[in-house]
C-alpha cells in the first residue's frame, strides 16, 4: 500500500458516508418541503453543485498542503479579493488598451502572479521571523483586506467583459469551466502531495519539523513554496469566479478562510499537520456545498440554516469517530 | 559583574518581550497624539477592552489546554440577548443567574464534545459558532433586544457604574484576571491544564483526568463569556444579535499575541492581559491618529507581526528565525 | 592506522546554554575505520558535542577540521553534505510516513517532474532492511512500529549515504540483544569501508566489545582519550565519575512479605494471553523478553490504561478493577513508562512541576499548590538521583536524555507506591546513576515495596531481580528464581522454547 | 395556480433590519395563499448568492427577488434567470445599470436621498441652534463595502455643503452597523475632538452606540442624527437624547418587494423604479409615527 493512494484516502474519514447521508436526507426531505418539482439529485443539479463548489474548493486544495505542512493560512479570503481586483482592474489599464480580448490572458496572469506573491510574502515572513503562521496570516487577513480597500475605497471594482463571461459560463463535455478548474486543481495538488518529493516533504515537515530539519530538508523555503501555492490557488479561484461575475466588492472572500479550513478538516486533515489528503478535502468541500444547497432546497430560514450547519459539523465528527474507533484497541489516553 | 547585569537584562527581555513591545507602541502613539495617554482615554480604552478581555481570559485556559474556542463571539451575543430579554421578563436579579446557567450549559456541551468525546475543537467550536448564532436568532426572532426602562434599572451598574473611582467593567476585568491568574498559576487545576496541553498522553500517564480538565476549561471560558455578555448588555442596555460577531478571532489574536502557543501548554493570564491591551490600544491609537480605516488594517497587520516577532526573537536571542 | 589522518577533528569546542556550560574546550578526533566511544555521565555534554558536529548547534568557540581543512557546519544540511551521518539519541522520525520515506528523508530518489521514484525507494530500502534483518517492510507506517523498531529505522539511515563519519548517539538504549547483534554487524561493515564511527553509549559491555578508543567527558570538560584495549571498566568508570562501582550481581535477600499484586490468567486480546504471576512485598520481579513480548502492555493494563479481555488482578488479595491511571495511583500503583518523551514528561514544563505532577492534588496549602512541599520533593530526588540541571525551573526538554529519565523515575518514586512498575528504567542512564537506581530499587523492595522491573538488558534483570518472569510472544514461558536462573536458560525461555524442550 | 417566488437576501445575520425583513417577507408570503416562497440568505458572499440564483433557476421558480450583495457581480447570474424566462425583481439596493436589461423592476428605499435628508435634518437643527456657521460633525459609516453604507454616506456628504456650507465634517470612521464598535469609535472621537456638535451615523443602531459613548463621557448638547429608525433610536428620541433619523420600515420594504413580484407575475404594468418613501423623523414629528418593531 503506497502512501497517498486513492484507496487510503477513501477509507479515511466519514466524509463520503456523510455525503451520501446528505443526499438521501435532502432528497427525501425535498419531496415534502421543496417548492420545486425537480428532484434534488437531478443530474443537472449535481453538475451545478460541482461548479458552485469551485470558489472554496480550489482554495481548499491549497489549504490542504499548507495544513499538512503544519501551517495555516487565514489570509486566503483577502488574497482572493486582491486577485479579483487585479484581474478586473487591469483589463481597463491604458497600457493594455491595444490588446483587445488578448487583455484577458494578461489580466489572468497578473492576478495569478499577484496572488502567488502575496502567498509567498506570508511564507517569507513565517520563514524568516519564525512567527507562527496563524499569527502571520491572521495579521495578513487584516492587512491584505486593507490593501483591498485602499485600492478603490469602498466601491466595488467592476469590469464586465462579456467575452470573459461567456468563456466562464461555457461548458465542455457537460462540465462548466469552473468545475474543470476545480478538478484540475484537485488533481495537480493530489499529484504534488502523493507523488512528488516536495509533497512528501510537506508531510514530513508537518509531522515532525525537527526530524525534517535534522534530515537536511530546507524547511523555510519549502513552507514558502506552499504558501505561494495557496496564494496562487486563491488567485486562481478568484480568476475563475470573477471572470464570470465581473465585479468585486471589497468585502468579498470574507469568512472564506473559515469555510475552507472547515472543508479541509472535515476531509480528514490534521490541524497539527502531517496527515491529510486532497481527496478527503474534495469530499469536505462537496459536503459543505451540498449542505448549503440542500438547506436552500428545503427552504430553511437563516436561523435554522445556522443551527443546522453547526450541529451537522459536530455530527460529522461524531460519526467519523464512531467509524474510526471500531476494531482499534488503543491505549486509553 | 557587567556580564551578569547584561545577562539579567537579556533574560528580562526574553521573558517580557511582549511587554516591551507594548511599551514601545504606547510611546509611539503618544508621540503621534499626546491625548493618547491622558487618564480619560486610557480608562476608556481599558473599559471598552474589558469585554474582549474577559473573554480572552477564559480562552487562555482553553488554548493552554491545547484546544481552540471559536464560539465565544456568538456565545457572547447569546448571553447578551438572553440577559436583556429576561431582564424585562423576570427582573435583573433572576435574569443574571439564568443567563449564566444557559451560557454555561452551552459551554458544558462544547466541553463534553471536545473533552469527553475528544472531537476536534476547531470544528466543534466553529460548528457551535454557527449553531449558537442560529439559536440566538431564533430566541430573539432576529430583533434587537432592548430594556424598556433604561433609566430606572440598577442593571446598568456592570457596564456603566464606577467604584473606587474606576469604571466597574475595568474592576471586573481586573478581578476576573486576578482570580483566573491565581487559578492558572497557583492551583493544582492550573497545573493540570498546562500538563494536558503540553503533553496529553504524559498527563494521562500521570493520572490526570484529561477529559475533565478540558471540560472545565470550556466551562471557565463560558463563564467568562457570560460575564462579558453581562458587561456588554449593561453597557448599552440593548443589543443586536450580532454584537459578538467576529470577536472570536480578536480574542484568539489577543491570547496568541500574549504568547500562548496554539499547540497548547504555554501562556499566562498576565500575558493575555497584555495582548488584550495591545489590541485595544492599537485600535484606539489608530483612531486618534485618524488614519483611514484601511490604513488602520495595514498598520495593525504590521504591529501584530512585529509584536510577536519581538517576543520570540527576545526568547531565542536572535532576530532571524533559525529555520533553514 | 596510527599514521593515517583523522577524518574528523574537533578542537577546543565551547558551547554554553543559559545557565549551563555544556562544553568547555573539548577536543576530539576520529580516525578512518575507527570506532571511537564517547563516554560520560548524563549531562556530560556528549550529545551537545555531536550536535555541534552535526550542525544542529553552533559552537561558541573552537574549530572543526575535516582532513586538514577547518569547516563550519552551518546546519544539518551542510553536515550531511560533508558526509556526516547522525543517528540521534532521541528518535527523529515522522510517524505518519512510511519506513522508506523516513530512511531517505531529505533525499528521496526522484523521477521526472519531481516525482518520488517509489520502486527505487522500496528496493533500496528493502535491501537495507534485509541487511538489518528486521521484521517490517519499507511501506510500514513508522508510527505503527515499536520503539525498538523505530530505532532500527534510525539506524538504517546510516547505510543510505556514502558517509565519512557516522555518529551513533545511544543507539542501543531501546534495542534488545538480537537487534544489537545486527547493529554491531552494521558497524563492522562501515568500519571495513574506512568510515569513522563515533559511538555513544552507557553500556560498558558494548564499549569493550566494539570500540577502539574511548574519549571521556565530565561536566563538559575533556577528561582524556584511552585505547580500549588498555582499559578496564573500572578505569573508565573512574575517569567518568571519579570513583569505582560495585557491579556485582545482586545476592542480598531479605524476608518477603505478603503478596501485594497477583495476576491470574490475564489476557488482553492480541497483546498477551493467560498471564499469571505474583509480586510480594519486598520482592523485585524482573520481566524479560524480546521486543513485542507484551510486557509493556501488561504494565499498561495494571496501570488502568488498557482493559483486559479476561483474567483477574488482585491487590493485597482483593480483586480490583483498574479503570484509569488515577485509579491505579489511588491504589498505590506507579508506572515509569518506557517512552519518556511521549508518556513520561511534559517537555515544555519545568523539572519540579513534572516531578510532582501525579500528586499535585494532594500538595495543598489552602486552595493553592504548596510550593514548599513541591520544592522538598524536588530537592530530595534531585539529590538522591543526582539530576544534572541548573535548577528546578529548567524546562525538562532542555535536559540531557539521561537526566530526563531520572526526572521520570523521581516522579514516581515520590509517590511512595505499594507496587512500583518500571519499564526500561535505566534506558539512557549512565553507569554511575544506573547502579544508584538499581540500589534504589533494591532498597525500595527492602522497605516493603513490591517492584516489577521490565527490562531488555539481561545484566540489569539478573542484577536486580529476586525472581524473573520470562515472556515470549504474549505468554509467560517460565518463572525463575535468582538461584536457578542462568544466562543460557533465560535466553532459551524468551526465544520460545519451553522448559520441557530445554530439558 | 400558486406562484413560486424565490428570494436571496444579502446578509441576514448582519443586522436586525435584514432579519426583520426576512420574517416580514415570510409572513407576507404565508398570508397570501397564492404564493409559495423560498427564502435564502447569501451571508454577504457573492459566490453564494450567485449559486442561490442558479439553484432558484434550477428549481424553476416563477420569479426571483434579489437583494444584491454586489450590484454588478450578480448581473451575469441575473442574465441567466432572464434567459430562462424568469422575471427578476431587485430589492433594497439596486444593481448596476448594465444589468437593467435583465431586470423587471426595482423596489426599495432611495439611500442617497436618505443620506441627503439626514444632512438636511442636521442642518436645520444647527440653524435652530444658531451654530450653522461653525458646527463640527463626525460621521460614523456602516460596514465598509455595503451599498447602503456607501450610498447614505455619499448622500450625506454631498448634501451637507449645499445646505449648510460652513458645517465641517471633521472625521469619518466605519462603525460596521455595530452598536458596540460605534461606541468605541465615538469614544476615540470624544478624546480627539473637544468640540463635537453633531454625529451622523449610517443607522440608528450605531447612532445609539455613539450616544452611549457621549453620555458616559458626560458630553451634552451633541446632535445625533441617524438613518433607519430602529426602536432604540425612536426611544432615544422620545427621551430627548437623539435628534432625528429616517423612517424606514423593513416590513414595508419586504412587502413592497413581494408585491412587485406578484404584480409582475400577474402581468400588471409597473414603473422600473419603485422607491417607497422614507420620510424624515425628528423629536418634533415623531408622534406621527409608530415605534418601529425592530
Ligand atoms: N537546548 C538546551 N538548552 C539548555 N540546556 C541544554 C540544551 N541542550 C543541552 N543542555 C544542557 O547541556 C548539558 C549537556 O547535555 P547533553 O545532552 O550533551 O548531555 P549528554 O552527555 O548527551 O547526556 P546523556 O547521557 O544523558 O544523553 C546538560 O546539562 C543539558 O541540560
Ligand atoms: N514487529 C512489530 N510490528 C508491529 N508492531 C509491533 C511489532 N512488535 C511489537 N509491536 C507493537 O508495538 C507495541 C510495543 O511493543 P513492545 O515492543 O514495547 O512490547 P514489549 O514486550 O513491552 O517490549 P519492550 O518493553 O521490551 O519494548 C505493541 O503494541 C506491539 O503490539
Ligand atoms: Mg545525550
Ligand atoms: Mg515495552
Amino acid at each position: 500500500m503506497k502512501p497517498g493512494t486513492v484507496s487510503t484516502a477513501l477509507k479515511s474519514g466519514a466524509i463520503w458516508g456523510f455525503i451520501i447521508l446528505e443526499l438521501i436526507f435532502f432528497s427525501v426531505a425535498g419531496e415534502f418541503l421543496s417548492l420545486s418539482d425537480k428532484a434534488f439529485m437531478d443530474w443537472d443539479n449535481m453538475l451545478l453543485l460541482l461548479k458552485q463548489s469551485a470558489p472554496i474548493g480550489i482554495i481548499a486544495m491549497g489549504m490542504t498542503i499548507v495544513m499538512v505542512n503544519g501551517n495555516i493560512d487565514l489570509s486566503v479570503g483577502a488574497t482572493f479579493a486582491i486577485a479579483a481586483i487585479v484581474l478586473l482592474d487591469s483589463m481597463t489599464w491604458p497600457i493594455f488598451a491595444g490588446l483587445g480580448d488578448w487583455v484577458i490572458p494578461v489580466a489572468w496572469l497578473l492576478a495569478l502572479v499577484v496572488g502567488t506573491l502575496l502567498g509567498a510574502l506570508n511564507g517569507l515572513i513565517v520563514w524568516k521571523t519564525g512567527v507562527d503562521a496563524f499569527i502571520v496570516t491572521l495579521g495578513a487577513m487584516l492587512g491584505y483586506r486593507g490593501i483591498v480597500f485602499m485600492f478603490n475605497g469602498e466601491q466595488p471594482t467592476s469590469h464586465l467583459n462579456w467575452t470573459l463571461v461567456d468563456f466562464a459560463e461555457a461548458e465542455f463535455l457537460g462540465l462548466a469551466t469552473a468545475s474543470w478548474f476545480l478538478l484540475a486543481a484537485t488533481f495537480v495538488i493530489w499529484f504534488v502531495m502523493a507523488k512528488t518529493v516536495h509533497g512528501r516533504n510537506a508531510y514530513a515537515i508537518g509531522d515532525n519539523r525537527e526530524a525534517a530539519v535534522n534530515a537536511g530538508i530546507r524547511v523555510g523555503p519549502h513552507m514558502m513554496i506552499n504558501f505561494a501555492i495557496i496564494g496562487f490557488l486563491a488567485a486562481l479561484s478568484a480568476v475563475v469566479f470573477y471572470s464570470e461575475s465581473g465585479s468585486v466588492n471589497p468585502n468579498d472572500g470574507q469568512l472564506y478562510e473559515l469555510w475552507v479550513i472547515t472543508a479541509v478538516v472535515l476531509g480528514g486533515t490534521k490541524i497539527t499537520g502531517g496527515a491529510g489528503n486532497v481527496i478527503g478535502t474534495f469530499g469536505g468541500v462537496i459536503a459543505i456545498q451540498l449542505l448549503r444547497k440542500g438547506l436552500g432546497h428545503i427552504g430553511a430560514d437563516t436561523s435554522t440554516v445556522n443551527l443546522v450547519i453547526g450541529l451537522i459539523l459536530v455530527a460529522v465528527l461524531v460519526l467519523d469517530r464512531q467509524l474510526n474507533m471500531k476494531g482499534k484497541e488503543e491505549l486509553k489516553v | 559583574m557587567a556580564d551578569i547585569t547584561r545577562q539579567q537584562i537579556g533574560s528580562l527581555l526574553a521573558k517580557q518581550g511582549i511587554l516591551i513591545a507594548f511599551v514601545a507602541f504606547l510611546i509611539g502613539f503618544t508621540i503621534a497624539n499626546p491625548k493618547f495617554l491622558t487618564p480619560d482615554n486610557v480608562l476608556s480604552v481599558i473599559r471598552s477592552s474589558a469585554i474582549l478581555g474577559v473573554m480572552a481570559l477564559g480562552v487562555t485556559f482553553v488554548v493552554i489546554s491545547g484546544n481552540l474556542d471559536l464560539s465565544v463571539g456568538s456565545m457572547m451575543s447569546f448571553s447578551t440577548i438572553v440577559v436583556l430579554d429576561l431582564h424585562d421578563k423576570i427582573g435583573p436579579a433572576l435574569a443574571i443567574p439564568a443567563m449564566f446557567a444557559m451560557t454555561l450549559a452551552l459551554g458544558a456541551l462544547i466541553g463534553f464534545l471536545v473533552g469527553y468525546l475528544k472531537l476536534n475543537s476547531l470544528i466543534v467550536t466553529l460548528g457551535m459558532l454557527s449553531a449558537i448564532h442560529g439559536l440566538t436568532l431564533t430566541y430573539s426572532g432576529g430583533k434587537n433586544m432592548d430594556i424598556a426602562d433604561k433609566e430606572g434599572t440598577w442593571f446598568s451598574v456592570f457596564g456603566q457604574g464606577t467604584a473606587l473611582g474606576l469604571p466597574i467593567p475595568i474592576l471586573m476585568f481586573v478581578a476576573v484576571a486576578a482570580l483566573l491568574g491565581l487559578i492558572l498559576s497557583r492551583t493544582s487545576f492550573g497545573r493540570k491544564v498546562y500538563a494536558v496541553g503540553g503533553n496529553g498522553t504524559a498527563a494521562t500517564f500521570s493520572g490526570i483526568p484529561r477529559a475533565r480538565t478540558v471540560f472545565m476549561c470550556y466551562l471557565i471560558s463560558a463563564t467568562c463569556v457570560a460575564t462579558a455578555g453581562l458587561i456588554q448588555a449593561s453597557r448599552s442596555l440593548g443589543s443586536q444579535n450580532t454584537v459578538g460577531q467576529g470577536l472570536e478571532l480578536e480574542v484568539l489574536a489577543a491570547v496568541i499575541l500574549g504568547g500562548a502557543s496554539l499547540l497548547g501548554g504555554s501562556g499566562t493570564i498576565f500575558k493575555t492581559v497584555i495582548g488584550v491591551l495591545i489590541l485595544g490600544f492599537i485600535q484606539n491609537g489608530l483612531l486618534l491618529i485618524g488614519l483611514q480605516f484601511y490604513v488602520q488594517f495595514i498598520v495593525t497587520w504590521v504591529i501584530i507581526i512585529l509584536a510577536v516577532w519581538l517576543d520570540i526573537a527576545a526568547k531565542r536571542g536572535k532576530l532571524m528565525s533559525p529555520i533553514a | 592506522m596510527t599514521d593515517a589522518k583523522p577524518v574528523l577533528r574537533l578542537e577546543n569546542i565551547v558551547k554554553t546554554f543559559p545557565g549551563v556550560r555544556a562544553l568547555d574546550g573539548v577536543s576530539f578526533s576520529v580516525m578512518p575505520g575507527e570506532v571511537h566511544a564517547l563516554m560520560g555521565e548524563n549531562g556530560a555534554g556528549k550529545s551537545t558535542l555531536m550536535k555541534v558536529l552535526g550542525g544542529i548547534h553552533q559552537p561558541d568557540g573552537g574549530t572543526i577540521f575535516m582532513g586538514d581543512d577547518a569547516v563550519v557546519m552551518s546546519g544539518p544540511l551542510e553536515a550531511k553534505a560533508k558526509g556526516i551521518v547522525f543517528i540521534h539519541q532521541e528518535l527523529s522520525l515522522a510517524e505518519e510516513l512510511s519506513v522508506a520515506e523516513n530512511i531517505y528523508l531529505g533525499e528521496l530518489p526522484t523521477k521526472s517532474l519531481g516525482r518520488v521514484d517509489w520502486t527505487r525507494l522500496a528496493d533500496q530500502t528493502n535491501a537495507i532492511l534485509q541487511k538489518l534483518n528486521v521484521g517490517f517492510d519499507a511501506n510500514t507506517r513508522v508510527g505503527d512500529l515499536s520503539i525498538a523498531n523505530q530505532q532500527m529505522v534510525e539506524i538504517a539511515r546510516a547505510l543510505t549515504v556514502d558517509a565519512k563519519a557516522v555518529i551513533f548517539d545511544e543507539p542501543t538504549a531501546s534495542l534488545t540483544d538480537s537487534e544489537k547483534v545486527v547493529l554491531f554487524d552494521v558497524i563492522a561493515d562501515l568500519q571495513a569501508t574506512n568510515v569513522g564511527i563515533i559511538y555513544i553509549s552507557h553500556r560498558m559491555e558494548e564499549i569493550f566489545k566494539i570500540t577502539d578508543r574511548i574519549t571521556v567527558l565530565r561536566d563538559g570538560q575533556y577528561q582524556g582519550t584511552v585505547e580500549t584495549a588498555d582499559s578496564t571498566e573500572e578505569s573508565v568508570t573512574q575517569m567518568m565519575i571519579g570513583r569505582t562501582l560495585d557491579l556485582s550481581r545482586n545476592a542480598s535477600h531479605h524476608a518477603l512479605g505478603e503478596v501485594a499484586l497477583e495476576v491470574r490468567g490475564l489476557s488482553c486480546s492480541k497483546h498477551y494471553q493467560d498471564v499469571s504471576f505474583e509480586v510480594r512485598r519486598g520482592e523485585v520481579v524482573g520481566f524479560y523478553g524480546l521486543v513485542g513480548a507484551g510486557r509493556t502492555e501488561i504494565a499498561e493494563t495494571l496501570f488502568g490504561l488498557r482493559d483486559p479481555s479476561a483474567g483477574q488482578i488482585l491487590l493485597d488479595g482483593e480483586e480490583v478493577r483498574i479503570n484509569s491511571p488515577a485509579d491505579a495511583i489511588a491504589r498505590g500503583i506507579s508506572l515509569v513508562p518506557e517512552d519518556r518523551k511521549g508518556q513520561g514528561l511534559v517537555l515544555g514544563m519545568n523539572c519540579r512541576d513534572n516531578m510532582t505532577l501525579p500528586q499535585i492534588d494532594t500538595l495543598k496549602a489552602g486552595p493553592f499548590v504548596a510550593q514548599g512541599a513541591e520544592m522538598e520533593i524536588f530537592d530530595k530526588y534531585h539529590k538522591q538521583l543526582d539530576i544534572r540541571t541548573p535548577g528546578w525551573k529548567q524546562q525538562v526538554g532542555n535536559l540531557s536524555g539521561g537526566n530526563q529519565q531520572k526526572i521520570v523515575i523521581g516522579k514516581w518514586l515520590s509517590m511512595h507506591p505499594k507496587v512500583l512498575i518500571v519499564d526500561e528504567p535505566t534506558r539512557g542512564i549512565d553507569v554511575g546513576s544506573k547502579s544508584e537506581i538499581h540500589k534504589l530499587l533494591r532498597a525500595l523492595a527492602a522497605q516493603g515495596y513490591a517492584v516489577m522491573v521490565i527490562s531488555s538488558e539481561m545484566p540489569e534483570v539478573l542484577h536486580v531481580s529476586d525472581r524473573i518472569v520470562a515472556m515470549y510472544s504474549g505468554r509467560v514461558m517460565r518463572t525463575f528464581t535468582s538461584e536457578d536462573v542462568t544466562e543460557d536458560n533465560l535466553i532459551q525461555a524468551i526465544s520460545g522454547m519451553t522448559s520441557e524442550q530445554v530439558a | 395556480q400558486t406562484m413560486k417566488i424565490g428570494i436571496t437576501q444579502n446578509n441576514v445575520g448582519v443586522d436586525s433590519y435584514q432579519t426583520t425583513y426576512e420574517s416580514a417577507f415570510i409572513a407576507a408570503a404565508a398570508e397570501n395563499s397564492d404564493v409559495d416562497a423560498v427564502v435564502l440568505d447569501a451571508g454577504g458572499d457573492v459566490a453564494r448568492q450567485i449559486a442561490q440564483i442558479e439553484d432558484l433557476i434550477q428549481q424553476e421558480v416563477d420569479a426571483i427577488i434579489i437583494w444584491p450583495t454586489n450590484g454588478e457581480a450578480v448581473i451575469p447570474a441575473v442574465r441567466k434567470a432572464h434567459q430562462a424566462g424568469i422575471p427578476v425583481v431587485v430589492t433594497n439596493s439596486n444593481i448596476a445599470e448594465a444589468g437593467f436589461d435583465f431586470v423587471n423592476s426595482f423596489s426599495g428605499p432611495d439611500n442617497i436621498t436618505q443620506g441627503a435628508r439626514s444632512a438636511e435634518i442636521m442642518c436645520d437643527k444647527f440653524k435652530d441652534m444658531g451654530i450653522e456657521g461653525e458646527a463640527q460633525v463626525v460621521h460614523i459609516t456602516g460596514q465598509p463595502g455595503y451599498t447602503t453604507a456607501i450610498e447614505r454616506a455619499k448622500g450625506f456628504e454631498d448634501r451637507m455643503p449645499e445646505v449648510c456650507a460652513d458645517v465641517m465634517i471633521v472625521d469619518t470612521q466605519p462603525g460596521d452597523w455595530n452598536r458596540e464598535k460605534s461606541q468605541q469609535v465615538m469614544e476615540a472621537f470624544l478624546v480627539k475632538y473637544d468640540d463635537i456638535d453633531g454625529v451622523y451615523s449610517g443607522d440608528d443602531n450605531m447612532g445609539v452606540g455613539a450616544l452611549n459613548a457621549a453620555k458616559a463621557a458626560g458630553r451634552d448638547g451633541i446632535i445625533f442624527v441617524g438613518a433607519t429608525n430602529f426602536a432604540v433610536g425612536y426611544e432615544a428620541m422620545a427621551a430627548g437624547d437623539y435628534w432625528g433619523s429616517i423612517y424606514q420600515s423593513p416590513v414595508d420594504d419586504a412587502e413592497a418587494a413581494l408585491k412587485t413580484a406578484i404584480d409582475i407575475l400577474e402581468g400588471k404594468e409597473l414603473p422600473f423604479l419603485n422607491y417607497f418613501d422614507t420620510p424624515k423623523i425628528t423629536q418634533d414629528n415623531m408622534g406621527d409615527y409608530t415605534k418601529p418593531v425592530f
